[in-house]
């Protein structure tokens, strides 16, 4: 089978499937529809499969591609649909395919009983196509369709449950931050096609400059930044982060799907795939690491205090994010793309955890109405306690390698330095001891789930997926172990030779193992440390907390309100806003414009009363104006 | 007058052959009024009589001079008969002929005395007649007073009581002084050339105009004249009292044909291009011109009474003429001015035509005064009124593809030729202002509720209203032709 | 021949109509405007896609001592406006079904002639040609408006006329001018486009009292009126929400269209020295009008009138991308012309289906309709997304061309007119969460009557408006072929832009015969 | 010492402003004067004001055209006299008054 049709049953698979789902869309039948979608995304999967194989072996290709049609083709720009797999989109595929068919087969049982099942399945059809697009897009308005695609379909499934007005404000937030991102990815094409006169990636990269004639700012720089805005849109880093707690509000499935494996990391991908062109804005770079850097840090600090279980994921979930951007931003962008895969497994994971845990307390989210629930869902604290050591970086867990990795490389790339490096460390100290919390109130210490509650394992096909992915967080990071530890050189590095530049232009990193196995030492007992803390505070002394609250009340405050950022939006964005457009309406609509043209008719009006009153019947008065005309214009023109 | 010793021919008799003719057959029902022992005659009759009248005057000058336009004097060049006569005496008998129909239909004319009314409105016309073909201030003197005599007292004829009368002595009171000052400007003019006869007068004017004071003010005093005629600002005051007050008929009747028929008179004597070499002159009336346009059609903004808005649009139409009129006088390009003026009046005549005959449909009595908004209903009850009066009304808004609009489009054109861009702007400003009051009749009839109550049965009104709005429509498109005829009447007449 | 039939037949129609009896006068106008498209599909066929020339041209002198000629032309400019008008017609007769209860007869003939004074206007080839069509346009609309219209339909009606005249009128003495200044050149009259075009207007950088500048601007107050640029918007609100559907729905779709057209046809080739000097002002306005239009619709407590400011927005784009004078501007332009003509075409039409149910347009008053109306929503969502410019929708591509092309011309204009892409997203989505999401509104939860969802016959209005959003926005090549000719030759060569007469056609004749006239 | 009747020149001018000061005074006379009667007497003494000056021009350009206009002004000032009458009398059955203010019902 040629690559072509590959392609096309690859992309299309899910396209039917919504198209199936969407047209049935009344039906109440979440087995059948569950089993469509995931077949769909299966085939999909099968087809990726296939398509990554040609990279391997003996008579490896660099990448497969196809071609199918023009799609715009406007003067000097010509934008063609198609698509390809290299080594960097072969990871994302198989990732999103792999990951999306074990979420879509979770939902066939977490939707069992919503009454719009085969929508709901339809709509995650749908994602996952224009995930594809973004993916395998040779070009940059390709993945500008998926890009927005995703936005769209994250509208629809946060905004699933729409009569719950929050939810779909929730919606609404997410598309609307999105668009902000979006506006800047899309000055970043025009400034692209505008400096290369084409947006295909392969002739972008082909046709770039090297770093001695573009110098460390310049149209390139401005061009990333642009790229960037984007990528913080649509993964949810400072400023526009915003969104993605409230995006807690979708079924928890889709938060795991789009909100944590996905869609989310679209940014990292984005820069990832653009690397060679980051390489020459350091600047740029160096703006990516800071945000990344400071979003890790900022909502791991805010995970610290939250209750409601996704919440608390969400957060995580940003603040892992801000590593990736870390890892991107300090050159090391295999890296990043490394801890994407990994975190798409541990935290798809554990918000399907989450997920079941929900489920089985009856749409409870609060982990303080939870606790001990190890008795209850074995498989689920099971599979999540993998999730656990995966994210706190415990080895041989997946989490551990892509961390430390990043870690390794924010202190050792010519483009990294210390700051970032500790607060690096800061932030796997928190997330050890926020994950650790979650833990405890939810699985672990005595149980406050109240009487009428009666917590149930998930069916099979709920942890199946569970148990799959726990393998995979497990294994998952084992490509990328480094030379240090393997002995035999990263296999993960390998990989992305040739796709993935090193930042060697901007110096030489520092090669020292034994700065190396002291950094990994460090983070890893700040972990174990900060694990051991949480259990105490959450299970051996739990009235612990309370007192500290009690003495850090304000800082406390803040952090729980989370740091009042979205008062802050409302307050000194959006709100002045529609006040100053309901005043544009009033003032210059209203009382100007029309005013203006109301003056203009009085006027005429106005001549017209006097026209009228000099007409008063008298017709001797008339005679005088005949008299009065005459010596006027006898004067006039005998003058 | 040159060569008295002359006897009168025959070729100069046929000259005015058409309006003796008309006079002579109009004198008819006059005289069978006595045989009847002065018991009023069928009115039918009457009026088969003097359309009989107009055919043979319209049949006459179309058998004689309709196909070659070739110049024809008479009675020692005080009598021209050219193309420009020939044209504007057809719309003279079309006019005459549909105030007549008018007339018969409406309450307040038809009675007692339709016989003399009749023969008043025709010998008006002949009156018009004489001023359209007059080639001698004189003679042009005579015309007017011919025509208006016969006006003055068409005016006061009406059934209804007071306001005709009122309105008929002002207008003679007017009338009669602006006549007094014409006549006052020809003895000037004559005694400065010392001729009436408008082509020495146009070859003395050359040097006269700017030596000579007395003959400007001579010249000014004859503009006058005409200007009061033609209602132009600020000498219009009469027209809305007059045409309000004068039963609807005579209404249509004088709003366009004497504005017609003066018009081509103010055109004769504006012939020379002398008048160009003082420049005051040209903006003086440049200014009325304007002025004339933005009185009448800020005044008419304010009318409720239709009578009376139509009355101050005509003094604005006659505003959009004149500018026809000044850029023949002080142009360069004579003959396109004087065409587009001509075809101007053709449109106007019509359109006004048509409006006057809707209001006259929509009288109960003769008392009423036909306010806008008692049109309304009229969109459901009377489909093809309504829809007539919505053709005329855009018509005189200027609305393409009407005919209302090729009248403006040539006027203003010719001001652009003679980059008069000034006027062509004030031109346009007022069509701006125009379109608001002219939009509301069309409101009335279509957008606001209420019934319509029954009209009384004139059929030759009705259909007057219908076949004009035809005619603008058609005219509209195929303005080509009507244009070519009109420039051909012009072509080297003057 | 063709052009003449697509023209003149609604005329013919309209006749038709007033002689029907009422109760065929649906069914045979539906007929009728299908059969009128149908017709205009014929263009597609016998159109040479690879020339820049006017074609299928028809030339017989109307006015021959002015110069005036009856002259129908088509090239890749028109091509797209003219279908899309023949397009809306029998959708707009459809979607009217209900919604025009009294005086079908008057209504529809009135929607005939609208329909060949725009068809007209957008084929004429003679200035004063394009002008009595373009004039003729507001008689019918004006009708529709004030007759069909809601409760302040005079004001909103009388102000439409008003103002669309006052602006027209300067640009007929602009042609006026030109028709002499055509005499002064080569020696004849003509009001032929083909001659103004080959005019040479002196034009001073800097001063504004010099011919091309008064020109250009008396033409484009006409067009910026009808388009509406902002600051000359304040018309279409009102005429918008006073408007019954079809109304609005042609308004939107089609009339705003002859303003950008004329730009795209006679200000930008004619003056190019003074639109390449003042394109900033038209670019700023543009800009202004968008952002402005969007703020302004995101207050809007109407559902109309907020579709209604969102036309400002949009068509703000439409300006900028003209005055970008670039390919991608100039094609956004044109693309994004036809997209405004569907999508919001389309939102009127929706908004119309709900108003007939509730009889109320308060957004307020709404809210929770996507459980009562779920087809209703899906369809309106799907037109929301191609109206804020979602990919795969037709929006996005005739946007992304625009921004490009301002991109191009000037970096913070764009900047600030991408901001758009933002807002027009808050301004649509906040109206659908407020009408269509969370709990029940007053009207929604209306036991007694409850809300029934789209008929048959309102899904098939809307079917083919769907179709076409996702055909233009896969397939913009399939649309963009045919005009890419012309758009190219507009914009290369801008600075003495000439069309020819594609000599496939033999009008040579009606030239001599014209010349002939002169003398 | 007596004044010298020869003396006494009389030209062209002297008509000319006697004729222009009657027909002012007509004018004036128009504008003043509230009597419909007077009115008409006022509108006659224009006319002939005018016919004065047409004498005088004839007079001094030898040229009998003059003179045969004013039979022609004549006739027509008859007529308007007569028309005028009959308007008076009319207007005067209808409003039993003579002073023009009374008539101005038409206005606006």
């Amino acid at each position: 089978m040629n690559n072509q049709v590959l392609f096309a049953i690859l992309l299309l698979a899910p396209l039917v499937g919504f198209l199936i789902n969407g047209f049935r869309w009344k039906s109440h039948n979440a087995t059948l529809a569950g089993t469509i979608a995931t077949a769909m995304v299966f085939i999909s999967f099968l087809c990726s499969l296939g398509l990554v194989s040609q990279l391997f072996g003996a008579n490896a290709v660099p990448s497969v591609g196809a071609k199918f049609f023009d799609w715009i083709n406007v003067g000097g720009l010509q934008v063609p649909a198609a698509f390809v797999i290299d080594h960097i989109s072969a990871i994302m595929v198989l990732v999103v395919t792999g990951v999306g068919t074990l979420i879509h087969l979770f939902s066939v049982g977490y939707m069992s009983h919503d009454e719009r099942p085969a929508k709901y399945f339809a709509y995650l059809n749908l994602f996952l196509f224009n995930m594809l697009l973004l993916i395998l897009g040779e070009n940059l308005l390709l993945m500008f369709v998926g890009w927005e695609g995703v936005g769209l379909c994250s509208y629809l499934l946060i905004g699933f449950w729409f009569t719950d007005a929050d939810k779909a404000a929730a919606g609404m937030k997410a598309f609307i931050t999105n668009r902000i991102g979006d506006a800047g990815f899309l000055l970043g094409i025009f400034t692209l096609f505008f400096l290369f006169g084409t947006v295909s990636f392969s002739e972008i990269i082909a046709r770039l400059p090297n770093l001695a004639e573009v110098g460390w700012s310049g149209p390139i720089t401005l061009a990333c930044l642009f790229l960037f805005v984007g990528a913080t849109g649509k993964s949810a880093q400072i400023p526009l982060y915003v969104w993605l707690p409230d995006a807690m509000a979708g079924p928890t499935p889709v938060s795991a799907l789009i909100h944590a494996a996905t869609m989310v990391t679209a940014g990292v991908y984005m820069i990832v795939r653009l690397n060679p062109l980051f390489l020459l804005a350091p600047n740029a770079l160096h703006v990516v690491a800071t945000v990344g850097c400071a979003t890790a840090f900022f909502a791991a600090t805010i995970g610290l205090t939250q209750w409601d279980i996704k919440k608390i994921l969400a957060y995580s979930t940003v603040s892992q994010l801000g590593y990736m951007f870390l890892a991107c931003g300090v050159g090391a962008f295999g890296a990043g793309l490394f801890h994407v895969m990994t975190h798409a497994f541990f935290k798809a994971l554990m918000f399907l955890g989450s997920g079941s845990v929900i489920h089985a307390m009856h749409e409870e989210q609060d982990v303080r109405k939870m606790g001990g629930l190890r008795k209850y869902l074995p498989i689920t604290h099971a599979t999540f306690l993998i999730g656990w050591l995966a994210i706190i970086g415990i080895p041989p867990f997946a989490g551990f390698f892509s961390k430390d990795e990043i870690l390794w490389q924010s202190f050792s790339s010519p483009l990294g330095n210390k700051v970032l490096w500790i607060f690096g460390v800061a932030t796997a100290g928190l997330t050890s001891f926020y994950m650790t919390r979650l833990m405890c109130l939810t699985f672990w210490g005595k149980s406050r789930v109240s009487k009428d509650v009666h917590p149930h394992e998930a069916p099979a096909v709920m942890w199946i997926p569970l148990a799959v992915l726990a393998v995979l967080s497990t294994v998952g990071g084992w490509i990328g172990i480094p030379a240090v530890i393997g002995g035999g050189d990263n296999w993960l590095e390998r990989w992305f030779e040739g796709v993935i530049r090193e930042p060697s232009a901007f110096g030489e990193p520092i090669h020292s193992h034994t700065l190396e196995w002291s950094a990994m030492g460090i983070s890893l007992s700040l972990a174990v440390i900060m694990a051991t803390l949480a259990y105490t505070f959450y299970v051996s002394n739990p009235s612990l907390p309370g007192r500290l609250t009690q003495k850090f009340h304000g800082l406390y405050r803040l952090i729980y309100n989370k740091y009042f950022v979205d008062e802050f939006y409302f307050g000194s964005l959006i709100n002045p806003l529609v006040d100053a457009s309901k005043g544009l309406w009033a003032y210059v609509d209203v009382n100007f414009i029309d005013r203006t043209t109301y003056v203009i008719g009085d006027v005429v009006r106005g001549v017209g009363s006097t026209a009228k009153s000099i007409q008063n019947g008298n017709m001797q008065q008339y005679a005088m104006y005949i008299a009065l005309g005459l010596a006027v214009t006898m004067f006039l023109i005998l003058r | 007058m040159n060569n008295p010793t002359e006897l009168i021919s025959l070729r100069e008799l046929l000259v005015v052959a058409p309006l003796c003719a008309m006079f002579l057959i109009s004198l008819i029902p006059l005289l069978i009024k006595p045989l009847l022992g002065g018991r009023e005659p069928n009115p039918i009759s009457v009026l088969v009589w003097n359309f009989l009248a107009i055919i043979a005057g319209a049949g006459i000058s179309a058998a004689l001079f309709g196909h070659s336009f070739v110049k024809t004097f008479a009675f020692s060049n005080a009598i021209v008969m050219d193309g420009t006569s020939v044209w504007m005496s057809y719309l003279v008998y079309f006019v005459t002929a549909v105030g007549l129909m008018l007339a018969y239909d409406h309450v307040a004319t038809r009675g007692r005395q339709f016989t003399e009314f009749c023969f008043l409105m025709v010998s008006s016309a002949c009156g018009m007649l004489v001023l359209i073909m007059s080639n001698d201030l004189i003679v042009t003197f005579i015309g007017i007073e011919t025509m208006s005599l016969c006006l003055y007292i068409l005016v006061a004829m009406s059934r209804e009581a007071t306001l005709s009368k009122e309105a008929a002595f002002k207008y003679f009171v007017l009338g009669s002084f602006a006549s007094a000052i014409f006549l006052y400007g020809i003895a000037l003019i004559y005694g400065t050339v010392g001729s009436t006869y408008l082509p020495d007068i146009a070859t003395q004017a050359v040097k006269l105009i700017t030596t000579n004071r007395v003959f400007l003010v001579g010249a000014v005093l004859i503009i006058t004249g005409f200007a009061f005629k033609v209602s132009i600002f600020p000498l219009h005051a009469w027209t809305p009292d007059v045409y309000q007050g004068a039963s609807t008929p005579v209404t249509a009747f004088m709003s366009t044909a004497v504005k017609a028929a003066t018009f081509v008179a103010f055109l004769r004597f504006f012939t020379s291009e002398a008048f160009a070499s003082s420049p005051h002159l040209l903006s003086v009336m440049t200014w009325l011109a304007v002025l004339t346009m933005l009185i009448g059609n800020v005044a008419a903004l304010m009318q409720n009474n239709l009578k009376r808005m139509l009355a101050y649009s005509s003094v604005a139409h006659s505003g959009y003429a004149m500018v026809g009129l000044i850029t023949a006088g002080f142009g360069t390009n004579f003959n396109a001015a004087a065409t587009s003026l001509l075809f101007y009046l053709f449109s106007y005549a019509i359109m006004t035509l048509g409006t006057f005959a809707l209001v006259a449909a929509f009288e109960q009595s003769e008392n009423t005064s036909l306010e806008v908004n008692d049109l309304r209903g009229v969109g459901r009850r009377y489909p093809w009124l309504a829809l007539s009066m919505t053709v005329l009304m855009l018509s005189l808004a200027g609305i393409p593809p009407t005919l209302g609009f090729f009248g403006k489009f040539f006027v203003f054109s010719s001001a652009i030729e003679q980059d008069m861009y000034w006027l062509a702007f004030w031109g346009m400003i007022n069509s701006v202002i125009s379109v608001y009051y002219y939009l509301r009749p069309i409101v009335v009839m279509y957008m606001s509720e209420g019934e319509a109550e029954t009209l009384p049965m004139n059929l030759m009104t009705r259909g007057t209203v219908i076949v004009t709005a035809l005619l603008i429509v058609l005219l509209g498109i195929l303005s080509s032709p009507l244009f070519k005829m009109v420039q051909q009447s012009v072509m080297n007449q003057f | 021949m063709l052009l003449s039939v697509i023209t003149l037949l609604p005329l013919a129609f309209a006749l038709v109509m007033l002689l029907l009896p009422e109760k065929a006068i649906r069914p045979v106008a539906l007929l009728l405007a299908v059969v009128e498209f149908a017709l205009s599909l014929l263009l597609l066929s016998s159109f040479d896609k690879g020339s820049p020339a006017i074609q299928l041209v028809e030339q017989i002198p109307w006015v021959p001592e002015m110069g005036i000629s009856y002259f129908l032309g088509l090239d890749g400019l028109s091509l797209w406006l003219v279908l899309l008008t023949t397009f809306l017609t029998p959708i707009v007769v459809l979607g009217s079904w209900t919604a025009i209860d009294n005086r079908i007869k008057g209504f529809h003939a009135a929607l005939f002639i609208l329909q060949t004074s725009m068809i007209g206007s957008f084929l004429a080839m003679d200035a004063v040609l394009f002008y009595v069509f373009f004039e003729l346009s507001l008689v019918p609309m004006y009708f529709m408006v004030g007759i069909w219209g809601g409760q302040r339909r005079i004001y909103a009606t009388v102000k439409f006329f008003i103002y669309t005249m006052a602006g027209s009128l300067m640009m007929l003495l602009a042609i006026i001018y030109l028709m002499f200044a055509c005499r002064d050149t080569f020696g004849h009259m003509s009001a032929s486009l083909l001659d103004f075009y080959r005019l040479k207007i002196p034009f001073v950088a800097g001063e504004f009292l010099n011919p091309q500048t008064l020109l250009f601007f008396a033409f484009s107050l006409a067009f910026a009126i009808k388009v509406p640029m902002f600051p000359f918007h304040t018309w279409l609100p009102d005429a918008h929400v006073e408007a019954p559907t079809p109304g609005s729905v042609i308004l939107a779709g089609v009339m705003l269209k002859m303003g950008s057209y004329g730009f795209l046809r006679f200000v930008i080739p004619m003056f190019s020295e003074a639109a390449g000097y003042y394109a900033w002002i038209f670019i700023f306005l543009g800009v202004v009008g968008i952002i402005y239009g969007a703020l302004v619709a995101m207050v809007q407590p109407d559902i109309k009138k907020l579709v209604a400011y969102s036309s400002v927005s949009h068509m703000g784009y439409v300006m900028i991308g003209l005055f970008a004078l670039n390919t991608y501007g100039v094609t956004g332009s044109l693309y994004q012309m036809l997209n405004h003509g569907v999508s919001t075409g389309a939102l009127f039409l929706l908004v119309g289906m709900i108003y007939e149910r509730t009889h109320s347009r308060e957004i307020s008053r709404y809210g929770g309709l996507a459980k009562a109306l779920p087809i209703f929503t899906i369809l309106f969502v799907i037109v929301t997304m191609s109206s804020i410019a979602v990919p795969m929708t037709n929006g996005f591509i005739g946007e992304f061309m625009i921004l490009m092309g301002t991109f191009e011309a000037s970096r913070p204009f764009a900047i600030a007119a991408v901001t758009g892409v933002v807002l027009g997203a808050v301004y649509m989505l906040w109206m659908v969460k407020r009408v269509f999401f969370g709990p029940a509104g007053e009207l929604v939860k209306d036991e007694h009557h409850p809300l029934h969802d789209l008929s048959a016959r309102e899904i098939a209005v809307m079917a083919p408006l769907i179709v076409l959003i996702f055909w233009m926005g896969l397939q913009p090549n399939f649309f963009l072929d045919y005009s890419k000719a012309s758009l190219d030759h507009f914009v290369k060569n801008r600075d003495n832009y000439r069309l020819v007469i594609s000599p496939a056609v033999p009008s040579s004749v009606e030239h001599v015969a014209l010349r002939g006239e002169q003398k | 010492m007596p004044i010298n009747p020869a003396a006494w020149k009389v030209g062209l001018d002297h008509y000319l402003y006697l004729s222009s000061l009657l027909f002012v005074f007509g004018m004036l006379g128009v504008l003043m004067r509230r009597n419909v009667i007077v009115i008409l007497m006022c509108i006659e003494l224009m006319l002939n004001a005018v016919n004065i000056s047409f004498i005088a021009f004839s007079r001094y350009a030898e040229n009998v055209n003059g003179q045969v206009m004013v039979f022609f002004v004549m006739t027509i000032a008859a007529a308007e006299a007569a028309v005028g009458l009959a308007l008076a009398v009319t207007v005067f059955k209808k409003f039993r008054e003579v002073n023009i203010r009374f008539f101005e019902h038409l206005k606006g």
